[in-house]
Formats: structure tokens, C-alpha cells, sequence
């Protein structure tokens, strides 16, 4: 065990930070800038083309499909290094690469390959997914949204929610079912799909924040050309979990504990402050080693990941404690400021920031895998207990409840 | 011995839960927030009209002078519906504290105003990071006028007169002050709780009557806390039992994998453990509001654990309310937000856990016993 | 509302109060005793039968069975009265009047009231329960014991466990399989046990408190005769279920916070005590909180009762919570006092006892109704949720796996 | 970077765990309550032939000269497998302070005879109702001998020598004792944990060795208890990963209205909440293993976050497990009942959670701000 660089690790890394001095400053956004959404794509999409010509866009993707062909622990330094600049990124250019990119380059042709995957790491193509629907969230193989052969061409009607930044976005991966005689998993296919094709029409959410990040979409007699389709029909539940394996572990958390401790410390309580207060230490406390538990227990499945190894459902681990974390220690937080924190007339930056946590908390426990579906993974696959009784076994989908 | 509501009091819920589900559906909240109104007006005056608002304001000042349980009963209604009625600010706390520490004149002037709706008042207690009820405030009294800052008040927008509470030379004491005067301004804040807007008060020599039987009684003031901490244990105990109840409707009606989302033992013990926490925090209400007016001596103890157990139920039930609606319920087209953000307001405005469980500690007897 | 008593409740209590006070004293135990076996049975049933005597015997059972037919509220007040005495009180006496005889009297023959009814209201007759079974637990309908009919007997074999005092007791209620060949709640019986007959064999459990307060009791080739038998074949369920229904409301519920709470005090910590820490105030204070909540639930519970309505899996939550409460809060107070509670050199009875609750939580969290069946139940009839997905709905007993 | 075990530390844990199972399986438990012994002198003596005892102590004293890490995989092992033998006291306390703070000298008396097992050592701390360290030791310190009382204090009535936290003057050191001396008196008390006997030791005027590093570096003392508690981190990882997978197997084994226990929602969500706790407490006790050999800054932080998660993952781990397992787990018979026991050992032995949050909360840069 080693929590120091090796010698190659040390070598990246001052070559990163160099590379990262020289470039990076240019694009740094100013503090506290709120910049309107066309503008902000357009400056990730800026900072996406610099990273490809420095070499650094995909650093895991392998080098046949352009990308790096790094090492997860490169990635890690990578992505220490570009953190310590306030740099643009935005699902917008995430979802292409870790999403979009990974099952093109697993499941589709070499066309679709050479048409999607140079554009998307020079920041050129943003993409958004439209996989989940009202009735289809946690049980995602259970979308309705329909796919039917019209010649050349799929014609989809449906609706998808949860879909970040689609109004800013050139192409979506969507999938959706074209054989509902089959049980539920299987008859669902791929695609990517053109967001300006006609019958697209993407609505903002309304989000419990006030923000709309997120988009319903409707889709009503699009025409998708068959080659748009990723691998064969009735593979659409394998892409899925392509996409999905991909998602987890690249997860990067950031500590907040320690701002929530500076926070307490700013709270004058009985001539001391509220950090002074043991049941506010012992809180915190345990809050900020479960932060670092998750910090080391990251560190471990990249080195598992940079053996070949596949972490599996471990990976789940960190979402599960990261999300109720948050929400727990924001709640808290305001708790410990107190009344100031339900409307502060001073330090007003650092409590909104809170209640964004607070706030945010309630997505991330159901974004990418509610809570209770992290443990039931975590016990089916890790411990191997048996799976939940479904009601939907062997059912053809149109045969369902 | 009976535990349980009278028959006029589970008349006087249903009443106001009829009025309120009529009144202040949750598609009236959102219109209500759209269109940035600090109260519903149509429900003040409906609210009014029936005589809610003088529940426990005596007679003679145009209440109905009933006690502290009939007032939680309503309390528990407006904590259901999340309504966006200044009644905690006006009627719990600046009614009451008058009604306990004001002389006949302050009395006369207020109560009948407040009774009838047609004053709305408020308590002024913080003072922004200092904390919500600081050991010698911050705001004093002198010569007949109070200066300093309080902040956040409560509905303070509304408000035409606020309940301070001041020092006078170093000693605590209760004031009424005229918000009207000029020689008060109020800021308007950014407040989470986008159905009790929050305000920041400049007093500048602003006009003030000390309320007499306050000054330098920190028990008394003390004990006019844990009455309204009653209060708000009733209301978060309202508020979380809707959380329960939507909850599981949603559950009921929602498929996944085949089968209810309601089927999962998951789903099933979470609502279970907080329907616990919410039936044992009505328990510690009731035997709190009757303690309010018959058992003074009771009444610290019984405070604190109502206030410290409404608190978890209703923190639990709203955070895991949203949960169990997913996606749907991080939308504001869903019901669950206004919850999540009141239930914060409940928890931090009458002072922390810590608060109340100090006060309870320090209540029991023999927990005054030396080391050994 | 009134937590105070009535006029009548007053004049009850008075006249308790007068009562136990010229024949309580003698029957008290001395602080600290511990008695053996036999002595404490012998005192618990000359106890009985001063209550007997006294018109006390049975409160809540009609008159027409011998009891007093009083009201809940007067078997509060007579609770709350004798609990200032330190009397024998034990399973031997409390299974007779509190599982036995409310099953005899709904479903037994007159002939069977006549003859169990008064001698245990006597104390005459001691009594254990005979239900679980290794493989039988909280899914009590598993139960495996077999009773096969053999002229005017039934010939029983199995296994049963946790039966309290089995040694000691003169009868014990048993439930047995009469019919496999049905689905499982359906072929069940109900009989009571003369616990001298042959066949007979009780072994104390050793439990992990070092006591052996339970036994597994062996049934080989046991004639008990049909007279003997509790309602007609396969009516056992519904028994069981009369049983277990009365087993909730009654449990009492001792305060022990306050008790922590000066445990806490007797602490030193930094020139105060610990209950001086603010952390240890915000837990025992919690705790105090949803000990009194539970007490005034119980109360609301009682006068629910007191009208004739049936609280019914409302009842599970005060045992819910008491469980966990104690398991909770004992492991609280060992830490609170610290090393010294691993072995105390001083202020040794008190630790001691926070090791018994911190040993016997684990009981309790079990017996009567583990955590997650009384969750099961309050969330399935009081929210009116869905049951459980049942592998053995409608399969005959013999054909489960 | 590299946050995995050497494959020789695998090979260790391998070793040990293979003996462990072998030599001190449930029955041997069983067995030596039964017999009320102290230690399994068996197991002692094949742990010591394997050099398990000497891991950390350095080659010149007939040890191993391997790491904290190293002794880490060790103490898991004997953790998992609630392993009756005084490693903890004789080897992770004692050897270490001696190690740490002794001359010369003493390493030369001690440290050979603790890695052969010939000599058993132990940590007296504790004093009683004053605390498990108690500031200004009671036990003082004067002419070359101490005198007062430590209790409880483990494995003393195996232990020859103990390591003594006392005052000289009032400034804090450690001591080295012979408690063979007929100046050192020990009564053994009744032991929560039925296989770790606990004794308290009276000191009149017996013969003590000061390790004089240690005399007033409080600091310097604090890191060695740092150090011990990145030890009893690991031995909780091990004994909440057995529990987890107990119960686990007896889950998938039971079956319960037709089904495995196994496959409800309720137990499948509680072990996997608890194999998170311990996974995670594994991680922080990886780092705060590493720092303890290589960055000695780290450490204090590191060895209260292992300490906070470890606890707390154990202490849920022995609980669920026995519920989960139902009647059978209250039983005596069962496996559960060592780590109920053996958790609450691990818990109080070095100090409350209280004194690991302030600890943390101490060391964090940033933390001494002023308020504002």
C-alpha cells in the first residue's frame, strides 16, 4: 500500500500540472459567475477542444476509438489536477464521453464510430440521454416509448424525462422498445438520435430548486434512420448496462465536511462557537470520516479497476453514503447556524449553498439508482443473497399489469 | 383518566381540515408562490371568519377562550396543509405572549385586533448569527422606544405590530412595537421556505411598550417558549402525518418490477418506523397541551419531548417522502417540496435539539446531583 | 383530555391503595434477593392467591370466568399501585391469566373452564406456552410438531423452544400439526399439557445472559387426551391468534432513562459529570423523549381499549420501540460511563444492570414478535399496505420445501 | 499509487486466518468459558511460533521489523475470530509504548520476551469511574516506584509486566512495571466480555522503570494511543465482517414463510448497509495503517476517522447479527454472542467517541478560527 505517487504517477502528474498552467487559466470561469446556458456549452465545448489537443480528451477511452488509452489512476491525477481550476464542464460534454462514447464504441459500426467519436472528444457533438420515463425510473427496462420499423427508418413515439441539458444538446442516446411480445428486458433497442430531427420537443422540468437543469421530451412520430441504430434490435438492455457499468465509478466526490466544520466555527455560541460544542464535533466528526472512508474506498476500487478488475455493484457503495451524506449534513448544517439559516441577512453565500445541498440531495438519492435499489445490488451482487420475487418474470411486456 | 380529544376538539379538526383541504389545496400553494404572495388572504379571512384565530384568546377580547389543546388541534391542520397563513406568528406567538404578560391596556388595544384577523403580529426574537433567542439580546429598551436588529422575523411583511424581545439595561423583557412607525424598516430576505417569507427589522428608536410581567422573569419567558413549542409540535406533527399518508397513496399506486412500489418491505418499514415516530410525537403533543393549561409544573419536561420527538418524526417523514416518490417528487409539480422546506422552518425556529434537550436534562429531578 | 383521574377512578385507587397496603408488605421480597427457583414460585403463588382472595385475581377477565370484569383503566391504576411493592410476579403466574385462561374461556368446553379457570386464578395451577419451535419462530404456522389421533388420545411428537419456566409449571399451552396435508395456518391444533406426562422432557436453554430462564421441551410419543383439546382440529390459529392478541397491551413498560440519566451523573468528566456533555444530553434526552411519548401512547391505546375498540397492530409499536430503545440506550450508558462498565470496581449493581438490558434487548427484540414482523404488521393493517410475497399461499404443509 | 495490501500482508492474513479457524474455532470459545480461562495457551503459543508476536517489533529484539500495516492484518484477523489471547494488550499496547518511549535498557528486558509470548504484557490506563485516561494521573510516580490504583485494566491476570500511565509531578509518562513484584496487588472483576478477563491493580510503592521519552510529551503519548487505535480499528473491521457474513449464511439458510430469510427486503438492506459501514472503516483503517509508518501528520485525523467508522460499523454489525439470527442467536450455542461482547470491549476500551471527534475535529486545519 502506497498513498504516494510512484515514480511514473509523479512524472504525469508534472507534466499535467504544467500542461494544465499553460492552458487552463484561459478558460477558468470567474467566481460566482452565472453564466446564461448557451454560453456556459460554449465555453465547456472551448475547454473539450483544448483537452483533445493537448491529448488529454478520453484518457481512459482506449486509443484505437482516439482516446488516451491512459490508466484509471492517469485519470485520477488528471482529473486532481483540473479540479484545482474552476474549468467549464457540464453533462453536456460528460454524457458524450462517458456515456454516449463507451457504447458506440462497444456495441456500434465502424461507421457509426468514425461519424461520433473524433466530433464528441473535440467538444464539437454534446449529447443527453433519454432513458428514463414516468413509469420507467428505477425500473428502467420497463420504457414504453415506442420504436416501429418503417423502412429505412424507426418511427418513435414517447415520452422521456430526467434528461440533463437536452435543449443544448446535438444528439441523444435514447432507448426504447421495439418488440413488446417479449419479456420487458428484451425488447428494447438503442439509438442515438438527432435532437433536431422533427417531433422532438424538449420542455424544461420545473425542479423543486427553482432550476430547470432537466428536461421532459417528447417524442411524437420521430423518424430515426436505421443506421442510427446501436447494435442489434432486442440489444438495447446490454447497451443500457454498458452505459451504466461506466457511470459509477468516475463519480468524483468533493469533501464538504470541512467546510461545514468552518461554517459551525462561524457560528458564535455562548462566547465560543458551535464548532466548541461537542455534539455538533461528534456529528461532524462522523460525518467527515465517512467522507474520507469513501475517499480511500474510491482509491481502492481504481486500483482494483487498474488491475482489470471489475468493482461491480462496490461501486454502488459510494453513491448510497455519498447522497444521504448530504442531505444529512446540510440538514444538519442549517441546524447548527440556526434560525439565520432559513433567511441569512450575512454570510449569505455559504448558507445558499447549503440549502442547495439540501435540496439537491433528494435527486441525487434517486438519480442513477435510488437508494433502495443500491442496497438491493449491493446485497444480490456483493453478498449474493437471492434477487427480490418479481411479478414480472417471464411476462411478455404486454401482457403486464 | 382519558387520552384521548374531546368530541368538540375532533370536531374542531375536522373542521379545520375540511376548510383547509377546500381553502388551500396544493395547486393554490404553488399559485401562491408563482405569484410571490407572503399569505393566502381568502384563507386568513375564512380562518378568521370562524373563529379559529381567537381559539384561545379570552372572551373578553373577542376570542373563544378555549385552551392550548384546542389551539394544537388547529395548529396540527395548518401543519397538515403547510398553509401559508401567518397563524404561528400572530396567533401562537404574539397572542399568547401578550395574553400572558401584557397589562389590560396592551391587551385591549391588541388582542381584539389579532383575534379577528385584522392586525397580524409577530415575534422578534433572533438576531441573525447570534442565534435565536441570545442570552442578553441584542435590541434594547430604553425610554420608551427599542433599537437594533432583528432577524430573521417571521412573516414580518405581514405584520403590523411584532412581539420583541429586548434587554432593559441588561435585563430580558417582552415589548410591543407599532412595525408601522417609521422608525422601523423592514428587508425583505431570501428565505427557504418559499411559503413564510422572512424578514430582517431595523429598529431605531422605534416606539415600544415593555409588556410588564415580562421584564427580568426569564422562567416566564421561558415557559411562554415551551408553550409555543407546543404549538409547532402539533404542526410538524400535522405536517408529517401528510407525509406518511402521501407517501403511501403514492406507493399504492405506483408499479415497479411488476408489483406496488407499496409491496417492498423497503417501502413498507420505512413508512412503518415513521408512522411510529409521528403517532409517539402526537402522544408527547397531547400530553403537552394539556399540561399547557393544567400542569404548569409539567409543562418544561412535556415541552421539550414534544418539540425534540415532532421534530424527528416530521424531518424523517419529509426527506423520506420525497424519496419515496423519485423523480416525480424533486418536481414542483409535486407535493413534497412544500414539506421539505417547512419542516426546516419548524426545526430551526424555536431553537436547536440542543436547546431542548437541555432544558429537559436539566428538568428531571436528582439530575442536580453531585459527581461521586 | 385528562390525565388526571376521576372521581371513580380516584375512589378505585384509593381503595387499591388501602388494600395492598395491609397485605403487600408481607409478600414483598426483600431488595437484592435472589431466590431460587421453587421459593419463587411458591411466593408467586401465594401471592395469586391474595389477589384472589382480595377480589383482584383476573381484573380484566369476566365475571362469569371468576375474574374481576373491571375495566382497563382500573387494571392500570391496580398496576400502577402494586408495582410499589417488590412482589413475586413471574411468566408462571402472568402466561396462566394472560394466555391460558383468555384462550380456555373463548374456545374451550365448560368442562374445561370449570376445571383450569379457578385453580389458576388461585395460583393453584402454573402454566407455560408451547408454541415456537427451532424452525417455527416468527413464522409460527411453521411449526412441526405432529399429533396424530389414536382412539381417545392424540399421540404427540416434536420439538418445542423458548417455553419460560416449563420447568416450574403445572400445565403448558401447546399447538400442534394435526393435518399436513392442508395448507399450514389450517392444520393446526390447540391443546393444553399436563406437564407431568410421560414423554415430557424439558432442558433449560443456556442463554448468552448466563441464565437459563427458557427450555427447549421435548414431546415423545405424549398421549394427551382429546378432553384435552382446545377447540375443534385446526382450529389452532385461531386460537394462537386469541392468545397472542391479549400478549401486546398489557406489557408495562418501565422508565429507564431517568435512571441513565443519574447514571450519567454519577460520571466524573473533566471536573463535571457526563451528563454535563452536551452530546450525552441530546441522546438521553431523545431517548427520554420517545419513552414518555410511549407511555402516553400507551395511555391513548388503554382508553381506546376502554371503549370496546381494538387497537390492534397499533399495539406492536410500543414494543417496537421499547426494544430498541433499551438495546440503544444501555449500549449508550455503557459508553457513557466508559472503561469502568467493562468491569466495575465500584457502583457494580448498577452496571450491571445496564449489562442485563444491553443482554436482554437482543431477547426482546425477538420474542413476541421480532422488529421486522411488527413492522411488517404496522405497515400491512395500519397503513394498509400490500403483504409479503408468499412462496407458501396455498401449498399444502407437506408439499413446502 | 497503490491502495491495496502487498501480496505478502495478503499471505499474512491468510496465515493467520487459516490458524484461527483452525485453532480457536466457536467451540473453542465455548470451551475456555467454560473452563474460565484467561487465555487459549495453545493459540498463544502457535501465534507466537509463527512470529505473529513480533511483527512490529524491530529484528534486533527477536522481532520481524514489519509495519503498522502489517500488524494491522493481524489484529483483523483476531478480530474476526474473537481470539482469546492477549495480543492486544501484550503486543499492540505494551510492546509498542515500550518500542516507542523506552531506553535502550528496557527494549532490551522486554521486548524479546514479549515477542517470543514468553512474557505477556499489558496497557494500565483506566482508573475507574475518572476515566479511561484520566488527565493528571492518579497513579503517581516517585523514588523509582508508583502507587495507586488502575482498573479495569485487560489481561492482567496473564500479564507480567505493564506498561503504567502515570504522573511524575504531575506531568504525564509511562512507567514499566513487574507486576510479579509483592508490592503490585490484582483482583480480578467480573468482565462484560467473557474472553477478556479484566482485573483492577493496586500499586504500593512497587518498583517502576519510567520510559523516559515519554515524561511530559503528552503529545507524544497521544500518538502511540493513536497508534493502538488504528489497531483496535482493524480488530473491529474483522469482527463486523464476520458478523455480516454469519449473518448472511444463516439468512440464506433459513427459510421463513417459504422463502430464505435471505431474500427479504429488510435483511438484505440491513447487511448491506452494515458491509458498507465495514468496507468503508476498512478503507479509513487502510490509510490510517499506512500513516502510521509513513506520515506521521496524517495520523491523528486518520486514527479518529478509522476509530469513528470501526465503531460504528461493529457496534451495528454484532447487533443485527443476533437479530437477524433470531431465537437461535440468544442462545449460548450460537456464534453471535462473542462479538455482542467483544464489540463493547472494543468500544470503551480506548476512549469514547466523544474523544476521537474532539481529537478530529481538533486537527483539522482551519478548525481554530476565530467566530465571527
Amino acid at each position: 500500500m502506497d498513498f504516494n505517487d510512484t515514480a511514473e504517477e509523479a512524472e504525469f502528474r508534472s507534466e499535467v500540472k504544467a500542461w494544465l498552467a499553460a492552458h487552463a487559466p484561459a478558460h477558468e470561469l470567474p467566481d460566482g459567475a452565472v453564466l446564461d446556458d448557451s454560453e456556459e456549452v460554449a465555453r465547456g465545448k472551448a475547454w473539450q477542444r483544448e483537452l483533445y489537443d493537448g491529448g488529454y480528451a478520453g484518457i481512459l477511452l482506449p486509443k484505437s476509438l482516439g482516446g488516451r488509452g491512459g490508466t484509471i489512476i492517469e485519470a485520477v491525477v488528471f482529473d486532481e489536477e483540473e479540479r484545482k481550476y474552476n474549468l467549464p464542464k457540464g453533462p453536456y460534454i460528460g454524457i458524450g464521453l462517458g456515456m454516449a462514447l463507451p457504447v458506440i464504441g462497444k456495441h456500434g459500426t465502424e461507421d457509426q464510430i468514425r461519424k461520433f467519436v473524433e466530433p464528441t472528444l473535440k467538444g464539437e457533438l454534446t449529447w443527453c440521454q433519454l432513458f428514463s420515463e414516468p413509469a420507467a425510473g428505477s425500473d428502467l427496462a420497463a420504457v414504453r416509448t415506442r420504436a416501429i420499423k418503417d423502412g429505412d427508418a424507426y418511427v418513435v413515439n414517447g415520452q422521456k424525462v430526467w434528461s440533463s441539458w437536452a435543449h443544448h444538446s446535438d444528439w441523444g442516446i435514447l432507448v426504447v422498445r421495439t418488440d413488446p411480445k417479449v419479456v420487458k428486458h428484451k425488447g428494447l433497442t438503442f439509438f442515438v438520435l438527432d435532437m433536431k430531427s422533427p417531433g422532438v420537443d424538449v420542455r424544461p422540468i420545473r425542479q423543486i430548486s427553482g432550476a430547470s437543469d432537466f428536461n421532459e421530451t417528447f417524442l411524437t412520430d420521430v423518424r430515426v434512420p436505421e443506421d442510427c441504430r446501436i447494435g442489434a434490435e432486442g440489444e438495447g438492455w446490454a447497451c443500457c448496462m454498458t452505459v451504466l457499468m461506466g457511470e459509477r465509478l468516475n463519480q468524483g466526490e468533493e469533501g464538504r465536511i470541512e467546510e461545514l466544520m468552518q461554517y459551525a466555527a462561524q457560528t458564535p455560541r455562548d462566547g465560543a462557537t458551535a464548532l466548541d460544542d461537542p455534539a455538533v464535533r461528534l456529528s461532524l466528526a462522523t460525518a467527515y470520516a465517512e467522507e474520507r472512508a469513501a475517499k480511500y474506498f474510491q482509491a481502492r476500487l481504481r486500483t482494483m479497476v487498474s488491475r482489470g478488475e471489475n468493482p461491480g455493484a462496490l461501486a454502488s457503495m459510494m453513491k448510497l453514503t455519498y447522497a444521504s451524506r448530504l442531505q444529512k449534513t446540510s440538514g444538519l448544517a442549517m441546524e447548527i447556524r440556526g434560525t439565520d439559516a432559513l433567511a441569512p441577512d450575512s454570510d449569505a453565500v455559504a448558507t445558499r449553498e447549503i440549502w442547495h445541498d439540501y435540496i439537491w440531495s433528494t435527486a441525487l438519492r434517486i438519480a442513477g439508482g435510488a437508494d433502495e435499489v443500491l442496497r438491493n445490488q449491493i446485497s444480490e451482487r456483493v453478498l449474493g443473497m437471492p434477487g427480490e420475487m418479481r411479478a414480472d418474470k417471464g411476462v411478455p411486456f404486454d401482457q403486464l399489469k | 383518566m382519558n387520552f384521548d380529544l374531546a368530541e368538540e376538539q375532533k370536531m374542531l379538526a375536522e373542521q379545520a381540515r375540511g376548510l383547509l383541504a377546500e381553502l388551500s389545496p396544493p395547486d393554490r400553494l404553488r399559485e401562491l408562490i408563482d405569484g410571490n404572495a407572503e399569505s393566502d388572504e381568502q384563507l386568513w379571512r375564512a380562518v378568521a371568519e370562524l373563529g379559529f384565530l381567537g381559539a384561545s384568546i379570552s372572551e373578553e377580547y373577542g376570542g373563544l377562550g378555549l385552551g392550548a389543546l384546542d389551539l394544537g388541534v388547529i395548529s396540527e391542520e395548518m401543519g397538515r396543509a403547510v398553509a401559508a397563513v401567518p397563524f404561528y406568528a400572530s396567533i401562537v406567538c404574539a397572542a399568547d405572549a401578550i395574553q400572558t404578560f401584557g397589562g389590560a391596556d396592551q391587551k385591549e388595544v391588541w388582542l381584539p385586533r389579532l383575534a379577528s384577523g385584522d392586525t397580524v403580529g409577530t415575534l422578534a426574537h433572533a438576531e441573525g448569527r447570534q442565534g435565536w433567542w441570545p442570552r442578553g439580546a441584542g435590541v434594547s429598551f430604553e425610554n420608551g422606544t427599542v433599537s437594533g436588529i432583528k432577524t430573521p422575523v417571521g412573516d414580518a411583511g405581514l405584520a403590523e405590530m411584532a412581539v420583541v424581545y429586548c434587554n432593559v439595561k441588561g435585563v430580558p423583557a417582552l415589548a410591543a412595537v407599532d412595525l408601522t412607525s417609521d422608525r422601523v424598516k423592514r428587508r425583505k430576505l431570501d428565505s427557504f421556505d418559499q411559503l413564510r417569507a422572512h424578514y430582517a427589522i431595523e429598529f431605531h428608536d422605534a416606539p415600544a411598550s415593555l409588556l410588564d410581567a415580562s421584564v427580568d422573569d426569564e422562567e416566564a419567558i421561558r415557559s411562554l417558549i415551551d408553550r409555543i413549542s407546543v404549538q409547532t409540535s402539533f404542526e410538524a406533527v400535522g405536517g408529517a402525518e401528510a407525509c406518511v399518508y402521501m407517501a403511501r397513496d403514492y406507493a399504492m399506486d405506483r408499479q415497479i418490477f411488476g408489483r406496488p412500489l407499496a409491496s417492498y418491505q423497503a417501502i413498507k418499514h420505512k413508512l412503518a418506523d415513521i408512522l411510529v415516530a409521528t403517532e409517539f410525537a402526537r402522544s408527547n403533543a397531547f400530553f403537552a397541551g394539556w399540561a399547557s393549561d393544567n400542569s404548569p409544573d409539567d409543562l418544561a419536561v412535556a415541552a421539550s419531548a414534544a418539540r425534540l420527538s415532532a421534530s424527528n418524526a416530521y424531518e424523517q417523514a419529509a426527506r423520506e417522502n420525497l424519496q419515496i416518490h423519485g423523480g416525480i417528487g424533486y418536481t414542483f409539480e409535486a407535493d413534497c417540496h412544500f414539506h421539505y422546506r417547512r419542516e426546516r422552518t419548524l426545526a430551526l425556529t424555536l431553537g436547536p435539539r440542543q436547546y431542548w434537550a437541555d432544558r429537559l436534562v436539566g428538568q428531571i429531578p436528582g439530575n442536580q446531583m453531585e459527581a461521586a
